[in-house]
């Protein structure tokens, strides 16, 4: 009998300017990165809010993934610089509520780094699934 | 009645688990104590009361009524009742068992309430008389006697026995059923117990509160109070009232959607929420005095109103004691009732 | 296991007529092609789309119509823009019939009617006027009072024109509020068009409308004579069961599902003012 | 320390009352019982004089309540506030909340509230009286009188009490104290220093709790919002009850966000909460963070400071950086 291999849901958010760009540029290079994870472009990495993180994992998220400009090149000037504070402290929260802290990351990714992207991507993926499922933020009315 | 010793509570409590789940209250960590499952060493609260109070049991906070499925134009609607399985509540204070009561007026009206019913018709109800009640406490007030609780079993804890007498067919069989760890006895040891309660209860503080400024046909009077403005002032409109009382049953019914259909739930809702009343063109209720007026008003005259006089407050005290502005109903009884009622 | 009232039938949309730019008429009927259930004329149903939401609703078909449901629904808030955009063959869910109906059969029967509407308040109104003109004999003269923003505003038009105005015994007296193109008729506020209409106070009057339009009205007819026991109107809050257990319809000690929509006049000065 | 008296606070609020500097006086009333004290406002001496109290119970923060009382009338309202609560009337200045202008703020000072239910614990129900004092007088209808030193029946919030200071305020009365070494972030750091699952244990047992009855948020003097995330039916988020252990985590995660670099450690949540949820604890982390983060912050020391999640740095750690902190 064929055991499913188990395969993590992935949300990346994606800033329109610098991240996105770089996914764009992982395809057109043909890098591959794992299908399971699930591109949500943000028109910032700051326009990424707490509850967006949160309610990916309801719905059923075993990762979330930021990706925002480096630190200096926002499109805004200075967006990813709050992101940075915010989702350090929100990842740390989540780390004292004992929710595994592998389970978010933000990483800088620019335009031209469709390398870094693809690369990002598949460690990411690697990471959650020797995780496993997401138990500790889920929802079980969510679960099918 | 029948009686069995302390010592040998726990045979008590594992023969009625084999029978039916057994809830009885339990200390939790920082005071609270809460309905618990009864399992292999699990001790009883020595708590007057639990936080939350008994309601839980027929009228969950959170509880599904239905699932759809959506496709398209199609809806498909999936009745997801189940048959309920048989349980047993020990301990429940005589307020709380009144409550049940109040809470059957409404669910149990015309059109019946399913849900509700169907956990009625399973629970058995032990209830257990106060002997120290608190001085939050004021269920004389609404001609409730701490020292005899209704329910189906009634319980009395002496410092050596546990006295337990049947009151209902329910309540019969159970007991009878536990025939082989208890014993016959006389009732002395209770009437002992009641006896003490009683003149506990003339000492209590809230002892002289009464509701004879209350009940039938006293809307027009109260409803334009000026002591609302006052009464209300600071209430932060916060659901702790409603959601401590055994007798508040005004729910809400919404929609989850999982991504793989919608789920139909019906929670707790509070009159004192400013979205209660909430409606696509307006809200009738649009200030904090009106929905505090409701709430009391609801205790204190519309239920009387609907129900031949008999008051939606049991007088537990747990508004007294959760209220994070400590107003509370004795505040606004005395308020409104005037000096007698001081 | 028992039936419960909060689980609804599955209904679907067989029709759907747009009556004014924010009123569209939904016609519903059983998946089988039946109507879904009896009502008398006055009351409501819960209408929901799931995951969207469930409000109450006017059945504002005929009780004698026996072939389907109407529902006249204004675009107001979330289910309702939700149904605007909503095509035939559309299944929506159906709970009901809720509410106490207009005593059409006891305390109307032999007496003239009239009825005053502004806006989407004919909802509530046309199952009750549909259900005299089709029991015509058991009433007397019939008069209805129409207002609305303007000519494009009212409900039921085509239905007024055709069918209600033509009746004998059935006088129809339209008006909207401002001067408009290829308008000829009354120009003006219901609650004055009524007193200028005069009416004697021997009738039972039937008001549905805006409160600041029942208001007036009724000052109005107190002025012609009318008392508070003769006037009939139809509430709306917010409710979420129907059935009088939920707790935040209540005027007073009465549920507005249960014991109302449909208050006399007399009635609701009874209750505190808080709707 | 001088103590300062109901008499002497009655007697500064007749005098400004008397001078029309004020014609309301935000102030605590008494209860059924010695300990269910009341915010409320006072118009008159006289009914000070028969209601008007400050004790041992004296939890209310009344920074809150000056949102809505100054919009109500033109005077200035009189404001008595505890240390603590000087820096939630300086936050919610820095906010833009409330016109200081209509206020008239007494600093008071403050030897620490006394948590009723500490009290209860040690002799049970039934509580007729309670006396003030360093030792408290307990008379209960089971056990007569009892006493009970002060010290340990202090609220938890102020046996970490994180300043006797007063950071605003129009008059002091008794001596001004000082910002205190405080012990309140042991609790935080016991927890961190805990495995995740122990620490995944403790809150899914803590927040299990939870009846989301909205008292922490509705007292929260952070929590100002007009209208709040959770209670928009158009958010998305809002639902009236916990209904699952999800809801719960997201709730007090977003919450205790939501008011990250504003919170100024004012206990009140933790005190409301029916269900006795340590919900500083939450609130706490992020003050911990932001200190360990960004250098030392307490929000309300200064009006119109900056706070951290509205600032930045070039040189700002990682969030990676962040959560692996105890490994580098």
């Amino acid at each position: 009998m064929q055991v499913n291999e188990y395969k993590p849901k992935i949300v990346a958010f994606c800033c329109n300017w610098c991240s996105y760009a770089g996914a764009d540029l992982a395809g057109s290079n043909r890098l591959a990165y794992p299908a399971e994870v699930k591109v949500i472009r943000v028109p910032c990495s700051c326009r990424v809010n707490p509850m967006f993180i949160l309610r990916a994992f309801q719905r059923g998220a075993d990762g979330v993934i930021i990706c925002g400009c480096h630190p200096g090149d926002c499109h805004y000037t200075s967006g990813n610089y709050y992101t940075r504070r915010r989702m350090a402290l929100l990842f740390s929260m989540l780390d004292y509520l004992g929710i595994e802290k592998e389970r978010t990351r933000v990483e800088w990714v620019s335009a031209a780094e469709g390398a870094k992207f693809a690369a990002t991507m598949n460690d990411f993926v690697q990471t959650v699934t020797a995780l496993g499922e997401n138990k500790r933020l889920e929802d079980l009315r969510c679960k099918k | 009645m029948r009686k069995i010793s302390l010592s040998n509570l726990d045979k008590l409590f594992a023969l009625i688990s084999e029978k039916a789940k057994l809830y009885l209250p339990v200390d939790g960590k920082n005071g609270i104590a809460s309905f618990k499952l009864w399992e292999e060493g699990v001790q009883m609260s020595q708590a007057l009361n639990t936080t939350r109070s008994a309601k839980d049991f027929f009228f969950p906070q959170t509880e599904n009524l239905m699932e759809f499925k959506t496709e398209g134009k199609n809806i498909e609607i999936i009745d997801t009742r189940t048959e309920k399985e048989d349980f047993v509540i020990f301990g429940v204070r005589a307020c709380d068992v009144k409550s049940f009561e109040i809470l059957d007026r409404v669910f149990l009206s015309e059109p019946v309430d399913s849900y509700y019913a169907s956990r009625r018709e399973k629970g058995v109800i032990i209830s257990l008389a106060c002997g120290r009640p608190a001085e939050t406490c004021f269920c004389k007030t609404f001609g409730i006697d701490p020292a005899s609780p209704e329910g189906d079993i009634t319980a009395w804890k002496t410092a050596t026995d546990l006295y337990l007498k049947a009151n209902t067919e329910k309540g019969e069989k159970l007991l009878a059923s536990l025939d082989g760890i208890t014993e016959a006895c006389g009732e002395e040891a209770v009437e002992e117990q009641k006896k003490e309660i009683s003149a506990i209860m003339d000492k209590l503080p809230l002892k002289d509160l009464t509701t004879d400024k209350f009940g039938v046909g006293k809307t027009k009077e109260y409803f334009n109070s000026p002591a609302w403005d006052e009464l209300s002032s600071h209430c932060l409109g916060c659901g702790t009232c409603t959601f401590v009382c055994p007798t508040c049953q005004c729910y809400d019914v919404k929609d989850f959607n999982t991504g793989n259909g919608v789920k139909r739930f019906r929670c707790w809702d509070s009159c004192m929420y400013s979205d209660f009343t909430l409606m696509a063109h307006g809200n009738s209720r649009l200030s904090q005095k009106e929905r505090f007026r409701q709430r009391f008003m609801h205790k204190l005259v519309y239920y009387p109103d609907n129900n031949n006089g008999m008051f939606s407050c049991v007088g537990c005290g747990r508004c007294l004691a959760k209220c994070p502005i400590s107003m509370n109903i004795v505040k606004v009884m005395k308020t409104l009732g005037g000096k007698e009622n001081d | 296991m028992t039936n419960e009232t909060l689980i609804p039938k599955l209904g679907v949309i067989t029709d759907i007529r747009i009556d004014t730019p924010d009123i569209k008429t939904f016609r519903v009927v059983s998946p089988e092609g039946k109507k879904l259930f009896d009502h008398r004329p006055g009351q409501c149903a819960m209408v929901s789309i799931p995951g969207v939401g469930e409000a109450m609703f006017s059945i504002t078909s005929s009780p004698t119509n026996t072939e389907y449901m109407e529902f006249s629904i204004k675009k107001c808030g979330c289910l309702t823009t939700w149904l605007h955009q909503a095509e035939v063959g559309q299944n929506v869910t159906v709970r009901g019939p809720y509410g106490n109906p207009f005593p059409v059969d006891d305390v109307f029967a032999g007496k003239d009617l009239l009825f005053v509407a502004g806006g989407v308040g004919l909802a509530p109104l046309r199952s009750v006027i549909n259900y005299c003109r089709h029991y015509r004999d058991r009433y007397g003269k019939i008069d209805i009072v129409y207002g609305s923003r303007s000519k494009d505003d009212l409900l039921d038009y085509q239905e007024i024109i055709n069918e209600w105005s033509t009746d004998s015994g059935v006088n129809v007296h339209l008006t909207i509020d401002r001067e408009q193109e290829g308008w000829d008729g009354h120009v003006g506020f219901v609650p004055t068009y009524v007193k200028e209409l005069g009416f004697e106070p021997n009738k039972t009057a039937v008001l549905c409308g805006p409160p600041i339009m029942i208001k007036f009205t009724l000052q109005g007819l107190s002025e012609l004579g009318f008392n508070r026991e003769q006037v009939y109107t139809t509430l709306e809050l917010r409710m979420k069961c129907g059935v009088g257990k939920c707790g935040r319809c209540n005027v007073g000690n009465k549920y507005v599902c249960k014991d109302g929509p449909v208050f006399r006049m007399d009635q609701l000065d009874e209750l505190p003012d808080e709707y | 320390m001088q103590k300062v008296t109901r008499e002497m606070l009655i007697e500064k609020a007749s005098a400004l009352l008397a001078e029309g500097k004020v014609d309301r006086v935000l102030g605590w009333k008494n209860g059924e019982f010695s300990y269910d004290v009341t915010p409320f406002v006072f118009t008159d001496v006289e009914s000070m004089k028969k209601d008007f109290v400050f004790g041992d119970f004296a939890f209310a923060n009344f920074s809150k309540y000056l949102i809505k009382e100054t919009k109500k009338s033109e005077n200035k309202v009189l404001v008595f506030l505890k240390p603590c609560d000087t820096y939630s009337f300086n936050q919610l200045l820095t906010e833009h909340r409330f016109n200081r202008e209509k206020v008239y703020a007494v600093g008071i000072p403050c030897d620490g509230m006394v948590d009723v239910s500490k009290i209860k614990e040690i002799v049970g129900d039934g509580i007729i009286s309670v006396e003030s004092g360093d030792l408290i007088k307990v008379e209960t209808l089971y056990d007569g009188v009892k006493e009970i030193a002060k010290k340990d029946v202090l609220a938890e919030r102020c046996v970490n009490c994180k300043s006797k200071k007063h950071v605003a305020y129009d008059e002091l009365m008794g001596e001004e104290g000082e910002i205190l070494d405080s012990n309140r972030f042991d609790e935080v750091a016991k927890l961190e220093a805990m495995t995740a699952d122990e620490r995944y244990a403790f809150w899914q047992n803590e927040l299990s709790r939870c009846i989301r009855c909205n008292a922490c948020r509705d007292v929260c003097p952070a929590c100002t919002c007009e209208k709040c995330v959770f209670g928009n039916p158009n958010s998305g988020v809002e639902n009236k009850a916990a209904s699952n252990s999800f809801e719960e985590k997201m709730f007090h995660i977003i919450r205790a966000f939501h008011v990250a670099g504003r919170c100024t450690d004012c206990g009140e949540c933790s005190r409301v909460c029916p269900q006795n949820i340590p919900l500083h604890l939450l609130n706490r982390k992020f003050i911990k963070d932001i200190n360990a983060f960004y250098g030392d912050y307490q929000a309300g020391e200064e009006v119109g400071s900056r706070a951290p999640l509205t600032n930045y740095t070039k040189e700002d750690l990682e969030p990676s950086e962040a959560v692996n902190k105890e490994e580098n």
